[in-house]
């Protein structure tokens, strides 16, 4: 599709810098796979992540060995870390399909430059996300009764479960950006087989990109498939955190049990989905000189996302205030009370100086347009997202109806071990993508460049 | 299971020929036992074969497993069939009758006498407790001679040999120290000792009862035995008195009580209930006027009343003005009734109220002493201590008791035994008073043994073994009669020997074995004797100075420390503080925050030369300047449980006072050290979970507790069709104003469904596993806060939230209506206790069942499974009995019938406070009474529809005082 | 020369993807069949190793000893229990009393040492079945222990899985007998099952209990 | 094999020009049709949406299946839910009617999605014949830049009109920069 040419006073900059050609870019993305040599700091870094990722192992082993007693849950408090961080996971993993999807259908020619990485995210998050309602159970090894399969008991899952419909959504989630990102790997995958030199290479890439030609009449359906998934996959984003919200909207917990959830948490979701395409898609731009395709005009946009999403969710978060005390209902109104003045009202306190007050400095252009500002702004963000996630679980929980039951939540060093484990997994699979697949949409990067129009010699 | 109470008594087995043939080849040796070591191990076999340890296993493919059958099967044996056995637990003397659910020969759970007078189908906490005592794995397990292995007969030989030392001076080197003896064979049998050593004396002591006993001798010269009848008191004031919870007859006392409490079935009637304390009791909680004092205070206030109802003196605080008038206006119907911790001072007083008010012989009878030898025990110690000190004992016989633990420490009772040449100890935990004794001899458990003991009002209870002794323990009665001329002669001999000598009339062989199988004899309760008790001139009060005032009580559960490896007991939340697994120094808000302490703080409290440390607990209810302190913890040998559980407060008693203390010192130590309670909130937040109401509103509107804000708004539902129950449809309904929080239900359910132990550092992470809990909660200003009760368990609702939300259908209703739970089902996801508002449900977050003690795995009740890692669980409404009634029912081709259901915890409360029943049975208990005015459900606004319901906490403050407290 | 595949390689590339989706699925179908219904999984059809070599088919059959002669409380306790030693032994003291089979029934007898069978119709220890309601609903010991007449050696009838029990406890009608019929083998409906089926779970009240807790608790 | 052409290498499978720009792509494209060539191909290295409408290419068939599969899909979810909640397994959740229509929503929207959007991508792949890892086109030398930055017409033998002197004239008069025998 042609990028809408917009008068450049509006952007700060161009999509993609001058002086590049279509050669140019093949090869300069091709080339960070194919040609760049294995620097120190690479390894480093995938060797760091790597170390981190063993807190993972270690916290599942001891956690499989006792049971979930390690870690910090009790009775008021059935949940606690285990589904924070799901919560924050999957949420993280909606930038990557919303830009592609969202963005792709509103023609934002922007997007081609973030998406590819944003979509890999993506996956990694829900494989980080994927693995806490596992670990969370009591007895992980009978997880798989979950699924819907004929078995010997005759017994099958409860489909008015919300846990349940976490199951589907999630899996069909991370099936479809799986599906979609390949999909857009295929023409760029047969770029790097066409641009391999040694044989193994030229091999592995051929038989990835399945013999792609690039062929009119496959574009032609090729280009519908993908329009065709994009549309299928933004009700799909939108739905996989309403259902996650669910799980909490569905209950009858005070400070779960709320109609404004579904929206809310979804915003919430893309909030911390692009603060984090901020963290790493900033530094990775620095180290690999990507500065000419990755313009200021992406760190803008994706700045201005930011501000709009952190924007409804300080709706939100005053919306659920205002209910509390609208409703006139004890028990909401006490939750509301004890989230502000409560134990754990730090906690709130902190994430609304994350989520709503910080994120206003992205009214200046001057932040917007400094990476370094954005970086650290990102960072607080996501911070902030994983605490509203806390405060949602917990100060919910551990005060509910019955005075008699309330009691407080301390995590563990094991819930901490688990938490940073998945950190360490997610880098883990970033560093190596990195390196493996090209880390940008290299065909759809070619369609934003001058030379790419179609300016037909009038003469026969 | 009230169908099923088909007991025998194993006597009536051991007579047929089958069962003599049975002994004469299984068990050659001892003719008498039923049953020995060996054949304990086939019942070990079988209950290894029953399913007994099902666990939740997660595999698919089914273990190998055998089965063992008898090889001769005992007659009447069905296997998985439990039989009940009548007899009684004891404690301090007192029996507390009841049947003994058995498996296979299998003690598993207590439920109390249905036909006995004393229990009428209840029991109390350490007696449900004392099933654990049993198998504790910490019992004393060989016959040991310093510190080495011996055998019995080793024993008995050297005994012989002392024994033959002492016959030449007619023993009179012989000292027996004993607790309180009650048995008649006992007496008998330590009677005739006494004849053949002319020379030894008896001693008896046991630390706490010292005041009922001596206050009845001082108001009336003779030791009398009071038996209160409160179904016939229309004012009770209670002086430090717990007698719904501790002290003889409380079973039957809490019934009464609560009869005159409830207000249900068309009686609007309710006795008023004032209660003095110097320290919070749960019975006190119930008072509809409760008012604390310091100890100094409380004997004023006795002093007063005794001279006001004398005629002579007046004044006094409003209160006290009421107090007077409610009882003189309730002549002969009314009770005042002093606590076990209290003076025999106080106690002597109050006879003498209560004559003056025209109560004795009406409200409150006496009959003779329920003691074989009832003697002034402090002085009955001090004479032994002198005894030891003068050098003059050569072999001292401790027979149960834990002395050295708990005697006050200026008798220096641990350095003057050492002055005895041979100590010998019969005990079942190797405990402080064994570290300085050379033999020590096993003692048998009670459920292990023949005896005897009278109930709280003489009614004489008889007890049978159900097993053989695990460790080849022995009894009192066996260890005296090693003195006698017949060694060997078993508990069995000696029990049945003596009652035929007291039995007059023809065919005692029948007599007897009915005896037996009711396990007491029919109306042989003492007769009520007149006796008029004098006013005393009391010593002046003895004012502690400046300092704080001690009140020392007993512990409500592990009592004065004989319980305290008993894990349940441990772990069983305390009534009034909810604490678990301590003791502490129990202050008011303000004490405390005079000395800058708060809940855990450690404070040293000097008093009597002496000083303990401890952790401090904030405790609505407690008089200020005063420090509430509980007998019993502290431990240093009572086994794995006990150990350091707590602090020692013995050592801060005189002989003079144990009771009290004044003048003490509180140093505040700095350190802190967490205690486990259960519930860390106690105000309602203005949500009332307990709906209470004076008895005049009540008449005034009857529905007060159903009001339009609290029930479910009708019609905002989107399912609006309602699931039908035909047949039966179970539900429970709770008498909040008959509960007295004694705990009883919560001991009794987790007996019967094999509810683990998770021990204080879990308790600490709120991960307790108990079904049934009872919340405790206060109204009105800290300063005299009213206390409610509320016993919460599943509530089965009908819209159940759990069940919505578990992904697997772990939790699903069944046809009755019961909120099912399945173990094997369940994953682990803990969205279902998330979403309970009654946060009943108990999650396994480790293994908490002990898998590997064997002893343990006795006494597991195989009807229901014994949950693994990582699975929710529940209160149940005792599915098994209902299934089991269910199959009965359905053999016999009838409908279960009202009653003959009885989960656990209904069948154990004292109070009957709980009521449950086919809801579908217009007639039955339940449905009548949820029909009353003052039924409501819990959170009911939550449209959960429980199928638990509560019957409001109705009290009746006297108007003058101005509504409650 | 951008080349990089033979032409056959396209024959590969599509046969090696339908293989992969087919092989997956047998080896999937498979693993379920082996880890739960397998006979090895559930043990249909073994016949244990005991101690003695006893044989039904032999006491039933020829002998014609009814069932409950030796599994006594089947018809009023969960439990149909093993018989115990002197059972065997009424009859074994009098018959083959020097037959070297038989040496561990007289042993035990004499040391009075249980003897040790092997469990074959065993279930999950957090199942609770009991017999005697079952006999009284009119549920043959055929139904679930097969024609024990015909086993010199006992082996496990049925697969005894949930899916087993639910079957009969959703439509009873297919299984259910005349009371006097509980302990025949080879038992014949006289009329056809479906019409004696239907009349007797009428007469026997017998209620389709489904929900869990009918046998796990 | 470079670009000027060797006599007699047949059996061909077409002929192919190379081209710069896209533009000159299209037009070539456009002119080929209209010299009545039917059986012929552009390679590009990104799509460019002048060549369906110069090279009359509109097939719906993808979107026909993705809608099928969704539908699939939907009826699928809701009768899965269905037919556990009521047939398979009736169990009494909560005092909910068997069939709780509300909560099987978000089941059925997501096998929606899932499986139209499988259908989508897998239809695409198999209507174009992939994997097809060998194909004539690469035997050209110069068409590795089909993948990078130069564009693509080839004329395949199979066409009736085909013939290896003829069409590589007309091929010659689209002026494009190199002319290439494609070998099967």
């Amino acid at each position: 599709m042609q990028p809408v040419e917009l008068p450049d006073k509006i952007h700060v900059g161009p999509v993609i810098d001058e002086g590049h050609s279509l050669a140019s870019v093949s090869d300069k993305i091709g080339g960070i796979v194919l040609k760049r040599r294995i620097t120190l700091g690479w390894v480093f870094g995938l060797l760091i992540s790597f170390a981190v990722l063993q807190n993972l192992m270690a916290g599942a082993a001891w956690l499989f060995i006792k049971g979930i007693g390690v870690w910090g849950v009790n009775i008021p408090n059935g949940w606690g870390f285990a589904i924070v961080n799901f919560v924050w996971w999957i949420g993280i993993g909606h930038a990557g399909t919303l830009i592609s999807a969202i963005l792709l259908l509103l023609n934002q020619s922007w997007r081609n430059a973030i998406n590819r990485f944003a979509e890999a995210m993506t996956l990694f998050a829900v494989m980080c996300a994927g693995m806490f309602p596992v670990l969370h159970t009591g007895r992980p090894w009978l997880a798989y009764w979950l699924f819907p399969y004929p078995n010997t008991m005759d017994l099958w899952p409860q489909m008015r479960s919300p846990l349940l419909w976490d199951v589907f959504a999630v899996s069909t989630y991370l099936t479809i950006s799986a599906v979609f990102w390949f999909v857009g790997l295929l023409p760029d995958l047969a770029t790097l087989r066409d641009s391999a030199k040694q044989r193994w290479k030229q091999v592995v890439f051929g038989a990835l990109a399945m013999g792609w030609r690039g062929s009119a009449r496959h574009w032609q359906r090729y280009e519908k498939a993908s329009l065709l998934l994009a549309g299928l996959a933004t009700p799909l984003v939108v739905s996989v955190h309403t259902v996650v919200s669910f799980d909490f909207a569905v209950s009858i917990v005070p400070g779960w049990h709320t109609t404004i959830f579904p929206p809310y948490f979804v915003a919430g979701a893309i909030y911390s989905g692009f603060a984090m395409v901020l963290t790493l898609m900033i530094p990775v731009r620095q180290f690999y000189g990507l500065q000419d395709i990755i313009t200021i005009r992406h760190l803008n946009n994706m700045a201005k996302v930011t501000l709009a999403t952190a924007m409804i969710v300080a709706y939100g978060y005053s919306m659920e205030a205002f209910f509390g005390y609208f409703s006139a209902d004890t028990y909401e109104k006490f939750m509301i009370w004890n989230r502000m003045t409560g134990p754990y009202a730090p906690f709130y306190w902190i994430l609304i100086l994350c989520n709503i007050l910080t994120p206003q400095l992205l009214w200046f252009k001057k932040n917007r347009t400094s990476p370094f500002r954005l970086f650290c702004l990102s960072i607080v963000v996501n911070i902030g997202m994983w605490l509203e996630r806390f405060v949602i679980v917990i100060t919910s929980l551990h005060r509910d109806f019955l005075p008699s039951s309330w009691g407080m939540y301390y995590p563990t060093i094991w819930d901490w071990a688990v938490f940073t484990g998945t950190l360490g997994m997610f880098m883990t699979c970033i560093f190596l993508f990195i390196r493996v697949l090209p880390m940008i949409t290299i065909f759809e990067l070619r369609m934003l460049l001058p030379g790419a129009r179609v300016k037909e010699p009038v003469a026969q | 299971m009230s169908e099923q109470k088909t007991w025998r008594s194993l006597d009536e087995l051991s007579s047929t020929d089958g069962f003599k043939e049975y002994l004469h080849r299984e068990f050659p040796r001892l003719a008498g036992e039923w049953v020995d070591d060996e054949g304990r191990r086939n019942f070990l076999k079988i209950m290894g074969a029953s399913l007994a340890l099902a666990g939740v296993t997660a595999c698919t493919k089914q273990p190998v497993e055998f089965t063992m059958p008898y090889v001769e099967a005992p007659e009447k044996l069905v296997a998985g069939k439990p039989l009940f056995y009548a007899t009684a637990f004891p404690i301090s003397g007192v029996a507390n009758p009841i049947l003994v659910e058995t498996h296979e020969f299998r003690p598993t759970k207590i439920e109390g006498n249905p036909e006995h007078p004393a229990s009428m189908g209840a029991a109390n906490v350490p007696t449900q407790a004392s099933i654990l005592g049993l198998y504790d794995p910490d019992r004393l397990q060989t016959v040991n001679y310093l510190g080495e292995i011996r055998s019995y007969a080793s024993f008995m030989s050297s005994f012989v040999g002392m024994l033959a030392k002492q016959r030449a001076k007619d023993g009179a080197g012989i000292r027996i120290l004993t607790e309180t003896v009650t048995s008649p064979t006992l007496f008998a049998q330590i009677q005739e000792v006494l004849m053949l050593y002319p020379g030894a004396k008896w001693h008896q002591w046991e630390p706490t009862g010292h005041g009922r006993r001596m206050g009845a001798q001082m108001a009336f010269g003779q030791f009398l035995n009071p038996v209160y009848h409160f179904d016939q008191a229309d004012v009770v004031l209670s002086i430090d008195a717990n007698f719904t919870g501790e002290g003889p007859g409380t079973v039957r006392y809490a019934r009464d009580f609560a009869s005159k409490r409830n207000v249900r079935d068309g009686v609007m009637e309710q006795c008023r209930f004032y209660a003095v304390e110097s320290s919070p009791t749960s019975t006190g909680c119930k008072a509809d006027h409760r008012v604390g004092m310091k100890p100094s205070e409380v004997a004023a206030f006795v002093r007063g009343l005794a001279s006001a109802v004398g005629g002579s003196g007046g004044g006094g605080s409003k209160f006290f003005q009421s107090v007077l008038k409610d009882l003189q206006s309730a002549k002969g119907k009314s009770i005042v009734i002093a606590g076990e911790d209290q003076s025999p001072e106080i106690h002597a007083l109050v006879h003498y109220i209560n004559q003056a008010l025209d109560n004795n012989g009406k409200t409150v009878t006496f009959t003779a002493s329920l003691e074989s030898k009832p003697v002034d025990q402090w002085a009955d110690l001090q004479s032994l201590v002198l005894g030891l000190k003068s050098n003059e004992v050569d072999l001292l016989l401790i027979l149960g008791g834990n002395p050295i633990y708990s005697a006050p420490r200026e008798l220096n009772l641990k350095g003057a035994i050492q002055m005895a040449k041979m100590r010998i100890r019969l005990g079942q935990l190797d405990d402080e008073t064994s570290e300085f004794c050379q033999w020590l001899i096993p003692e048998a458990h009670t459920y292990e043994m023949w005896s005897d003991a009278p109930a709280y009002d003489g009614t004489m209870t008889l007890m049978q073994p159900l097993i053989a002794p695990l460790y080849g323990g022995k009894s009192t009665h066996e260890l005296i009669a090693a003195f006698t001329l017949t060694p060997e002669k078993s508990g069995y001999e000696s029990l049945r020997e003596y009652w035929q000598t007291k039995h007059t009339g023809a065919d005692y062989e029948t007599w007897w074995r009915h005896s037996i199988h009711d396990g007491f004899i029919k109306d042989s309760a003492l007769p009520a004797v007149n006796a008029t008790a004098k006013m005393i001139t009391p010593q002046p009060v003895g004012s502690g100075g400046d300092g704080y005032e001690i009140s020392f009580h007993a512990d409500p559960y592990i009592l004065d420390g004989r319980y305290a490896n008993n894990t349940w007991l441990q772990e069983l939340p305390r009534p009034v503080t909810r604490l678990t697994w301590d003791n502490a120094v129990v202050l008011s808000e303000k004490t405390a925050k005079d000395l800058g302490v708060t809940d855990g703080d450690r404070v040293e409290i000097g008093v009597n030369g002496a000083s303990v440390q401890g952790s401090v607990f904030r405790l609505p209810g407690q008089p200020d300047g005063s420090i509430g302190l509980s007998l019993g913890y502290g431990r240093t040998r009572s086994g794995r449980a006990g150990n350091g559980a707590g602090f020692n407060v013995y050592p801060l008693r005189t002989v003079a006072n144990p009771w009290t203390a004044v003048g003490a010192k509180v140093k505040k130590l700095g350190e802190t050290y967490k205690l486990a309670a259960v519930q860390n909130h106690f105000a309602m937040e203005g949500r009332e979970p307990v709906k209470s109401g004076t008895l005049e509103e009540y008449k005034k509107d009857p529905a007060f507790a159903q009001k339009e804000s609290e029930t479910a708004p009708k019609g905002l539902t989107i399912f609006p069709q309602e699931w039908k129950y035909e047949g039966y449809a179970w539900g429970m309904a709770i008498d909040l104003s008959s509960c007295n929080g004694c705990n009883a239900c919560v001991v009794a359910c987790q007996a019967e469904n094999n509810i683990p132990v998770v021990g204080k550092e879990q308790v600490l992470n709120t991960r307790e596993m108990h079904w049934i809990r009872i919340d405790r909660y206060y109204k009105g200003d800290v300063g005299d806060a009213e206390s409610y009760f509320q016993p919460v368990a599943c509530h089965h609702c009908e819209d159940a939230p759990c069940e919505l939300v578990c992904p697997v259908a772990a939790t699903n209703h069944d046809q009755e209506g019961l909120n099912t739970m399945v173990y094997n089902r369940c994953v682990g996801t803990r969205y279902c206790s998330n979403n309970c508002p009654y946060k009943v449900r108990r999650f396994n977050f480790l293994l908490y069942n002990d898998w590997d003690t064997e002893s343990l795995k006795l006494q597991r009740n195989p009807d229901v499974t014994v949950r693994s890692r990582g699975v929710m669980e529940k209160c149940t409404y005792c599915v098994q009995r209902i299934n089991y009634a269910k199959i009965s029912a359905e053999k016999e081709d009838r409908k279960v019938l009202d009653g003959e259901i009885v989960p656990a915890c209904a069948a154990t409360c004292p109070a009957q406070a709980i009521a449950f029943g086919d809801l579908n049975d217009p007639k039955s208990k339940v449905s009548q009474w949820k029909r009353e005015k003052t039924n409501y459900s819990l959170l009911g606004e939550l449209n959960t529809r429980p199928r638990t319901t509560y019957l409001a906490d109705i009290r009746n403050p006297n108007p003058d005082l101005g509504g409650q407290g | 020369m951008p080349q990089i595949f033979k032409p056959s390689a396209n024959a590969h590339a599509r046969t090696s993807i339908i293989l992969a989706v087919v092989v997956l699925g047998a080896l999937g179908g498979a693993l379920f069949e082996l880890i739960a219904d397998s006979n090895y999984a559930t043990r249909q059809g073994d016949a244990r190793e005991q101690p003695i070599p006893f044989s039904h088919a032999h006491h039933v059959a020829s002998m014609g000893i009814d069932c409950r002669y030796c599994h006594t409380s089947v018809d009023n306790s969960d439990y149909a229990v093993v018989p115990p030693t002197k059972t065997c032994m009424n009859c074994h003291s009098q018959i083959w009393i020097n037959s070297s089979t038989l040496e561990p029934v007289r042993e035990s007898y004499r040391t009075n040492e249980s003897i040790k069978w092997t469990k074959v119709h065993d279930l999950p220890d957090y199942v609770y079945f009991n017999h005697s309601i079952h006999v009284k609903k009119g549920v043959g010991c055929e139904t679930c222990h097969g024609r024990v007449d015909k086993m010199p050696l006992m082996y496990q009838n049925a697969s005894l899985q949930m899916r087993w029990c639910l079957d009969c406890h959703r439509n009873p009608e297919k299984y259910v007998r005349p009371r006097e019929f509980i302990t025949k083998m080879g038992y014949e409906p006289a009329e056809p099952q479906e019409v004696i089926g239907k009349r007797l779970v009428r007469e026997y009240h017998i209620q389709k209990l489904e929900t869990c807790w009918t046998c796990h608790r | 094999m470079s670009g000027h052409i060797i006599e007699y290498a047949h059996p061909l499978y077409g002929l192919m020009a190379e081209f710069d720009t896209p533009g000159e792509l299209v037009a070539a494209a456009r002119t080929t049709r209209e010299a009545g060539f039917r059986q012929f191909d552009a390679y590009t290295p990104y799509p460019i949406h002048e060549l369906d409408e110069a090279m009359h290419l509109y097939d719906n068939r993808v979107s026909l299946a993705t809608l099928l599969g969704g539908l699939f899909g939907c009826a699928g979810g809701f009768g899965l839910c269905s037919w556990i909640s009521a047939v398979a397994l009736p169990l009494n959740i909560g005092g909910r009617p068997l069939i709780s229509v509300p909560m099987f929503i978000p089941i059925t929207f997501e096998c929606t999605i899932l499986i139209g959007g499988l259908t989508a991508a897998i239809s695409m792949i198999l209507m174009n014949g992939l994997p097809l890892p060998y194909h004539p086109v690469f035997n050209v030398a110069r068409f590795a830049a089909a993948s990078k930055s130069k564009f693509f017409l080839c004329i395949e033998s199979a066409d009736p009109m085909f013939d290896t002197r003829e069409t590589a004239g007309f091929l010659g008069s689209l002026n494009p920069t190199e002319i290439a025998e494609v070998a099967r």
